[in-house]
């Protein structure tokens, strides 16, 4: 079984990060990603990161929950470290056999994997304190085009209607004694079995998009949550990204 | 690994990909719009889009590894221009979902796979006027060339934007280059395969196919 | 004369494959009526009933709506007046939450917070829901997607109910409890009910009229009439309700009537009526025709076996081809 | 004594959300048996079936078929025996045309090309599709869908065979043909049957034994022990069958017999036994009870009035907390 995507699973909480309103938090937010992964100096990530892990304790999101998310990324940012570490040009350290572990390597590397882990980590009290369809009426508010908005929402949900007939599938081949193998009929059947999953969630995603209209959706995205900005989120969203800018202030008179 | 994640790209690829992405995208909404893109395109744009991010969801067993599919050339033959937009909106989502790929490098993620998403449509295109066997064998096989194309486009766009943020990255480069090749090969059957398909099943999806009119 | 809740005209759609799916339909419905369409798997209901609210458009057919256009007025307009509860509840159910399920009708009507919140609670209650507001639709087994689909529709208070199936894969208590409730919202709130179903059984006590549909228009009327016609019948793979078949045995035995019943209530009252009109006192009887009646009788709704038999000598030919 | 096709002990599950959908549920169908399994909607019915093959498996709980415990031995072995049909038929047929659809097991199974295509070849002569061969599932009607779905586990050949709500969504006809043609799989060819419905006309017709399943096994038995159990079927949203409704209707009338019949042939037979038994004649009439009878009869089947009353007491009782 494939899990859903459920990155607003603890929306329903209650923290700051929650209470915080959705368009100030976007920017804020942005803002800070975008300053954190281009800072050059290592010491200053690390600032950086410590700010993201105070961010996400603050929102109260469970770390097990974050921590589970943080799998994929690890797999893919520590292999190009182990490559960076590897291929990198400069001086040498350490020797295995003909590959050999550069300082710039580790140093760029360790850079890199520490600005994505910043970026990732600083996801989860944006988006993962309010749910998805909030998110998608904030960046209608902020005016994002809204054929955008509108393909993020019917995407968002079509991402649902894919994995159910995906897993439907999946149980009717299995139990029709189907295994994936590396053989080229298992690979043709794939094939077609994709043919079919897209064509029955392109009609399914039809239907659903009936009955989301006959049900008085216009395109414009409403939910029962209204957005009340007070002083509270201007302090707020001022801080952070003072904090960012600040980070860079630090960084330039680093020598 | 097609797309690339935060704290890789140096500032200036970051932005110059943001620039594009922006740009282009701009274009094709101000076409959509011209053209009327009603309400009723939306599912179709969504569940493309949707089927493209899912499809990084299958690993296909290749030796002892495994790889996902990466469908680009499939969204571009279907969708045409709007490709452009779809992958953008396939990127966030698998970001914000799953955490692939980053944040800041959307804008440079989706030249990368998006460009070639363009350029594997005027292909389809050029090979519709050459004319179609209306029994999807043609469609077909200009579905494989698009599909493999694609891949194989972005991860010469991707090895450019690693060459390009420092000169340390071209062992990484290469590395990537030939982690794809099997990937290129993959994508072309499948897409060739999904496309010939489409073509019999469902032709309104691929309006370039000679099925229809 | 009531007024007429929805007209159709000249109605004919075909899917972009080039099926023909309806031609040539014309309907009426009065408000407050009860209707409802049988027919064939097959036969167009469901495309039918999409166009009652606009989300597909005939062929220079037209559907109005209290007297309005669909098409010519705005969609709000019909939505607010249509509600459509869909033959399969995975496609109406498109929220994180029965709750949010509920709530997206209302609150796209523009409703006020308290008065959206006031409705869903009122759909969940009518259909026994209340403990599943927070679940998520996709986790609930079949029956209960059905019935949270219909309280989806029922929050936004339609004045028209279109009902694609409503019964199908219920279990016999919601099955019941769903026509009252169908029944309760006609007769106290006066909203008019269009039904597309296979369940005969249901049929006598849920709807006051019927119509056949097969692309086009078969047959229209009360249900005495409709299941009355056994061309009609066997033409559009229907059956007649299991009370009426029941009565028809007993007619061989000799109980003497003309308009057989067709739901239980009506069998009471039938038999009742029937007694007193014999001095309290009814004979049935084993009488030379007996058991030649009930054998055209069985055989008359044993499509299955003749059918059965006819694969077989197909299966006995092909037999043959292959050795041959 | 027949050997056991299935035997269940002791199964348990709980999906990953932590809804507990079977506890301790103990079975034992016999070889060449036609069983029906039961319950409310949300009972755990599907859930159940999905046990059978091994697709779930529940908590140390044990699934025997022709007693190879499942999970120990090798998962084709189990496919082999135990074709499931599911209750959605867009759920099972997934291949561009029926064809490949029919073969796919076939295929799983390493079977030879000629094999697979005289296999191919019988499920669609059975089910009556042999011109459907090259057609794309999906533009089927739905009782056409659901036969294929059927034809696609029966070219496996299973020896037994499970079928999640089959009747449901079918037109009478295909209703009643679709109950043939299981009968006659399991007469003729000796398969073992195993049906989740919630069509109790259907089942006295189509099954030899009926099991009530709510999250466990409430009941056991032939259809006439479980139709006769009043709080069995309260308790667990059932209803008897039209058939058995009216001869209790009868029964109010003076008609006197023991057991009642279920279905139309049974009440032919019941009928004519009962007449000959009385010398030929049968007396029906208005006696004092007979008023009084029918009123309890009525409000017994009834549930849904006064569940409705007690759903707007509900619905003033939270008025009142509102206003409060
Ligand atoms: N999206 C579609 N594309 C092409 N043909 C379709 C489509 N949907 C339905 N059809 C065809 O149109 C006809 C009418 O279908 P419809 O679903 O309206 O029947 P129905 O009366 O609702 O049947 P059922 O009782 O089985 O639900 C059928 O022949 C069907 O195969
Ligand atoms: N994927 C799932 N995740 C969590 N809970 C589930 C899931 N599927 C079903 N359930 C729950 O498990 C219980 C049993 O579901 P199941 O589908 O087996 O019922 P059923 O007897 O088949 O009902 P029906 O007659 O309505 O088809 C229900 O309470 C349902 O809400
Ligand atoms: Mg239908
Ligand atoms: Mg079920």
């Amino acid at each position: 079984m494939i899990e859903y995507p459920e990155i607003d699973r603890y929306a329903s909480l209650d923290s700051p990060m929650h209470r915080f309103d959705p368009r100030a938090k976007i920017i804020a937010f942005l803002f800070l990603i975008f300053s954190i992964v281009i800072i050059p100096e290592l010491k200053i990530v690390i600032i950086g990161l410590f700010f993201a892990i105070f961010l996400l304790i603050l929102s109260r999101i469970p770390l097990s929950f974050v921590l589970g998310h943080l799998k994929w990324v690890a797999l893919f940012v520590l292999s190009l470290y182990v490559m960076l570490a590897f291929t990198f040009p400069g001086k040498e350290i350490a020797k295995f056999y003909f590959l050999s572990i550069t300082a710039e390597g580790l140093y760029t590397g360790s850079l890199i994997t520490l600005r994505a882990f910043s970026a990732v980590i600083l996801i989860f009290p944006m988006i993962g304190t309010m749910r998805f369809d909030t998110m998608i009426k904030a960046l209608d508010k902020l005016k994002v085009p809204n054929i955008l908005v509108q393909m993020l929402m019917f995407t968002y949900r079509y991402i649902f209607v894919f994995m159910d007939e995906f897993q439907r599938i999946g149980t009717a081949m299995r139990s029709r004694g189907f295994k994936l193998r590396t053989t080229l009929y298992a690979l043709r059947t794939i094939g077609k079995a994709m043919g079919m999953l897209f064509v029955r969630s392109y009609e399914r995603a039809e239907r659903v998009y009936r009955a989301m209209h006959s049900r008085g959706y216009t395109g414009n995205p409403k939910t029962l949550v209204e957005f009340e900005i007070r002083r509270r989120d201007y302090i707020l969203a001022v801080s952070i990204i003072g904090f960012a800018v600040s980070l860079h202030i630090i960084s330039f008179f680093l020598p | 690994m097609v797309h690339i994640s935060d704290g890789v790209l140096s500032l200036p690829v970051l932005a110059a990909g943001w620039a594009i992405t922006i740009a282009l995208m701009a274009a094709a909404i101000c076409w959509s719009k011209r053209r009327r893109t009603s309400a009723e395109e939306i599912p179709k744009l969504s569940v493309v889009t949707a089927a493209f991010f899912v499809a990084s969801l299958i690993h296909i067993p290749v030796g002892p590894t495994s790889v996902h599919l990466i469908l680009s050339g499939l969204v571009g033959v279907i969708l045409g221009i709007l490709a452009y937009p779809a992958i953008f909106i396939g990127l966030v989502l698998q970001f914000f979902l799953f955490q692939h790929g980053g944040i800041t490098t959307i804008g440079i993620n989706t030249v990368v796979m998006g460009v070639p998403a363009l350029i594997s449509y005027g292909i389809f295109k050029a090979g519709n006027k050459l004319g179609f066997s209306r029994k999807g064998v043609s469609e077909g096989i200009f579905g494989a060339i698009a599909g493999g194309l694609a891949v194989a486009l972005a991860v010469l766009f991707l090895v450019i934007c690693l060459l390009t943020t420092g000169k340390g990255f071209s062992g990484v480069a290469s590395l990537v280059a030939v982690a794809h090749i099997p990937i290129i090969l993959i994508e072309a059957a499948v897409v060739g395969s999904v496309v010939a398909f489409l073509v019999k099943v469902k032709p309104e999806l691929i309006p370039l196919g000679g099925a229809r009119k | 004369m009531k007024r007429e809740a929805i007209t159709v005209r000249n109605l004919c759609y075909a899917y972009p494959d080039g099926t023909i799916a309806l031609e040539d339909v014309n309907m009426a419905v009065y408000e407050g009526e009860r209707v409802a369409i049988v027919g064939p798997n097959g036969a167009g209901k469901t495309t039918f009933l999409l166009h009652l609210n606009g989300i597909l458009r005939g062929c220079d057919g037209q559907v109005e709506v209290f007297g309005k256009s669909v098409g010519e007025v705005k969609k709000e307009e019909i939505i607010k007046d249509v509600g459509i509860v869909f033959q399969d509840p995975d496609d109406q159910l498109f929220m994180p939450t029965i709750f949010d399920d509920l709530a997206f009708g209302p609150i796209n009507l523009g409703l006020k917070e308290e008065e959206v919140r006031e409705r869903v609670k009122k759909a969940l209650l009518t259909l026994g829901l209340s403990s599943y507001e927070n679940r998520c639709p996709h986790h609930l087994s079949y029956g209960e997607k059905k019935k949270a689909s219909l309280a989806a529709v029922m929050s936004m208070e339609p004045r028209i109910l279109v009902l694609d199936e409503p019964t199908a894969n219920l279990d016999p208590r919601s099955r019941a409890e769903l026509i009252g409730i169908i029944k309760e919202l006609n007769e106290r709130e006066g909203i008019t009910i269009i039904i597309a179903t296979h369940d005969v059984n249901a049929i006598p006590e849920l709807v006051d009229r019927v119509y056949v549909l097969n692309k086009r228009v078969i047959a229209e009327g009360t249900s005495h009439k409709i299941f009355s016609d056994v061309e009609v019948l066997r033409e559009n793979n229907l059956e007649v309700p299991e009370v009426f078949k029941l009565f028809e045995v007993l007619r061989c035995f000799g109980y003497n009537c003309e308009e057989l019943p067709l739901s239980i209530d009506e069998a009471v009252e039938h038999l009742t009526r029937t007694v007193e009109i014999n001095g309290g006192h009814l004979h049935l009887h084993i009488h030379e025709h007996t058991h030649e009646a009930v054998r055209k009788l069985k055989s008359k709704y044993e499509h299955h076996l003749s059918n059965l038999r006819m694969k077989e000598e197909g299966a006995q030919t092909n037999g043959t081809k292959r050795s041959g």
